[in-house]
């Protein structure tokens, strides 16, 4: 039988999500999840300083490339540039991280411009996904983080994210607010009908 | 997701609502407390609503809802600063009345939890940066799906499910369906048929009976645009009072369509 | 500089190519495809007795598990996919079941949420399939059930479905939907929705 390490080493490398302690332990048939974790480290000393490494992220773990090894990677795929997000995406991506489950009228207010553009393109991109509808006027959707999100940003869990002082306030009857809301209930239109709603 | 399944997302309408190089009001009520080193904690409301009108006629609108909320931020400025043309004690220079002060409060407050979203987006931006030097595998390498069997599954879960759906429509009541706030284009368009049959029309007949607050912008914004295109000339009498709208005599200048 | 070594190891890792020793020769600087060659040697004896391999195959290399660690790879994706269909996609599949072909507005609309994520996770399992499009505003895919499906629930054939009670219909909010599709479509933006956010 191979050993387990060889088998983690495999198994991380396949794997196209992070791996999780206790998909390790299950699949491994380890004891316990402290010996998964184990296992990884034993693994990563392996790869010190080496071209790959592993990260934990998204409440998993995952092998990715070490970054000072960049200038080469970008040379053997030339055209592949990542698609940066835009700062009124990364704002609302904030938003969204900090106060989820959070309705479109919220983001709204808080940003005091009409993100339903910026929130579709989020979706889009699998960031956040709708776990629902809010039980207010017009039903809006819900919107929250994905693992991709944690994934895309090298995030362990929502906790990685920096403390913040005061709160993040959603102004109760904003103008931008009402305004919002009253859009929200003619109907999803065509944005509220494209929006994928995590299975 | 597989190859061949054809791409059912594709939703990506690049559309921004970009005014300037500003993401809204607060943004731009931001930079000008930043630039001026203002401490959020004291908005000085005169100098901030002259800098922001300032900026307002130096932006170019193109588009109008965008410009909608541009302008409900002018006019709270514009409200708070006339307030203090009469201060309740006039030795202090920057004293608003109880009201006043709350909306001066409210509006600090916004700028703040503003503030805070705008230094999240650049702590994920950095750790966005960080993270494009890492590289995953393109794709995984694990046996494909359709070679593990799906568990515990039964007819009978598919037969309830359906049965769920159809009791669910039987149980659901026909919507209400609120009216559509109108858009501007809209609004202006109804104005001048209007007043293709009417000499004149009252403001108020136009905002409808529920005098929703969506409503009466929408109104003022296509009112305000007929003015500029010169289709329409308005009178106000009385502060506060009626506003009449009367075609604009001699028509033809402004081209007949 | 990063050694030349760890640096091919993580093309070879990035890489959804076989990777030719040309290649490796150009973004490595090397002087010569000789050079690629011996580099590939040595990364190969770091790797013997591994998870991973490197192989030769159509022209270039390429990094793959060992084939006798497939077993824990089959157990890694199981334990993914072990848990019951999800009541979304049950449902959603309740509905291709007994309305096909039906087209994703019409899914949504019954199901009063978008059901695109739940669509292509089914397609991904090969439980539903696309025929086809429909001849309405936006043209938008149809689905119906696989042979698969069939299969998995035990059915001879379609009219081995228990029939039900009363019909499921189709809500006029499904005019509201097809308009999203139908945008969308018109008007294929830059980025695909597939692109994956973090690698």
């Amino acid at each position: 039988m191979p050993a387990p390490i060889d088998i983690l080493e495999a198994l991380l490398f396949a794997s196209d999500t992070p791996l999780e302690p206790e998909r390790i332990r299950e699949v491994l048939e380890l004891p316990g999840v402290a010996a998964a974790r184990e296992l990884v480290e034993a693994l990563r000393s392996r790869y010190a300083d080496r071209g790959l490494q592993i990260v934990e992220v998204g409440g998993g773990y995952r092998m990715v490339t070490r970054p000072e090894l960049q200038p080469w990677l970008v040379r053997l795929t030339r055209s592949r540039t990542k698609q940066r997000l835009s700062r009124p995406a990364l704002e609302t991506l904030a938003i969204v991280a900090y106060k989820q489950p959070v309705s479109r009228p919220e983001v709204d207010a808080i940003r005091g411009v009409n993100s339903e553009a910026v929130l579709e393109s989020l979706l889009e991109r699998r960031l956040i996904r709708i776990p629902g509808r809010k039980d207010a006027p017009g039903r809006p959707y819900l919107f929250e983080t994905t693992r991709e999100f944690l994934v895309a940003f090298g995030l362990r869990d929502l906790g990685d994210l920096p403390k913040v002082e005061g709160e993040l306030l959603v102004p109760e009857l904003a103008v931008v607010a009402e305004h919002g809301e009253a859009e929200a209930q003619q109907d999803p239109g065509p944005g509220g009908a494209d929006v994928p709603a995590g299975s | 997701m597989t190859a061949d399944a054809p791409k059912i997302l594709d939703t990506s309408r690049d559309f921004t609502l970009r005014v300037g190089d500003f993401e809204g009001p607060f943004d731009l009520l931001l930079h000008l407390c930043r630039t001026n080193e203002i401490d959020l904690a004291r908005l000085p409301v005169r100098t901030i609503t002259d800098q922001y009108l300032a900026h307002l006629e130096a932006i170019e609108f193109r588009d109008l809802e965008a410009a909608g909320g541009y302008l409900v931020m002018a006019a709270t400025l514009i409200y708070l600063k006339s307030k203090l043309l009469v201060p309740p004690d006039p030795s202090e220079t920057e004293a608003l009345d109880e009201e006043g002060e709350a909306l001066r409060l409210e509006l600090e407050e916004r700028l703040r939890a503003y503030a805070r979203v705008k230094g999240l987006g650049a702590w994920l931006a950095a750790r966005e940066a960080e993270q494009a030097l890492l590289w995953g595998r393109p794709v995984g390498a694990l046996p494909p799906l359709e070679e593990v069997p799906l568990e515990d599954l039964s007819v009978h879960l598919v037969e309830r499910a359906v049965r769920r759906l159809i009791d669910e429509q039987l149980r659901r009541r026909p919507r209400e369906v609120e009216p559509n706030p109108p858009s501007i284009l809209e609004r202006m368009t109804e104005i001048l048929t209007l007043l293709r049959d009417a000499w004149s029309l009252l403001f108020s007949s136009l905002v409808g009976g529920e005098r929703r607050r969506s409503e009466v912008v929408v109104t003022l914004l296509a009112v305000l645009e007929l003015v500029r295109l010169g289709r329409i000339r308005t009178q106000q009498t009385e502060l506060f009072g009626e506003i009449v709208i009367e075609r604009q005599t001699g028509e033809t200048h402004a081209g007949s369509n």
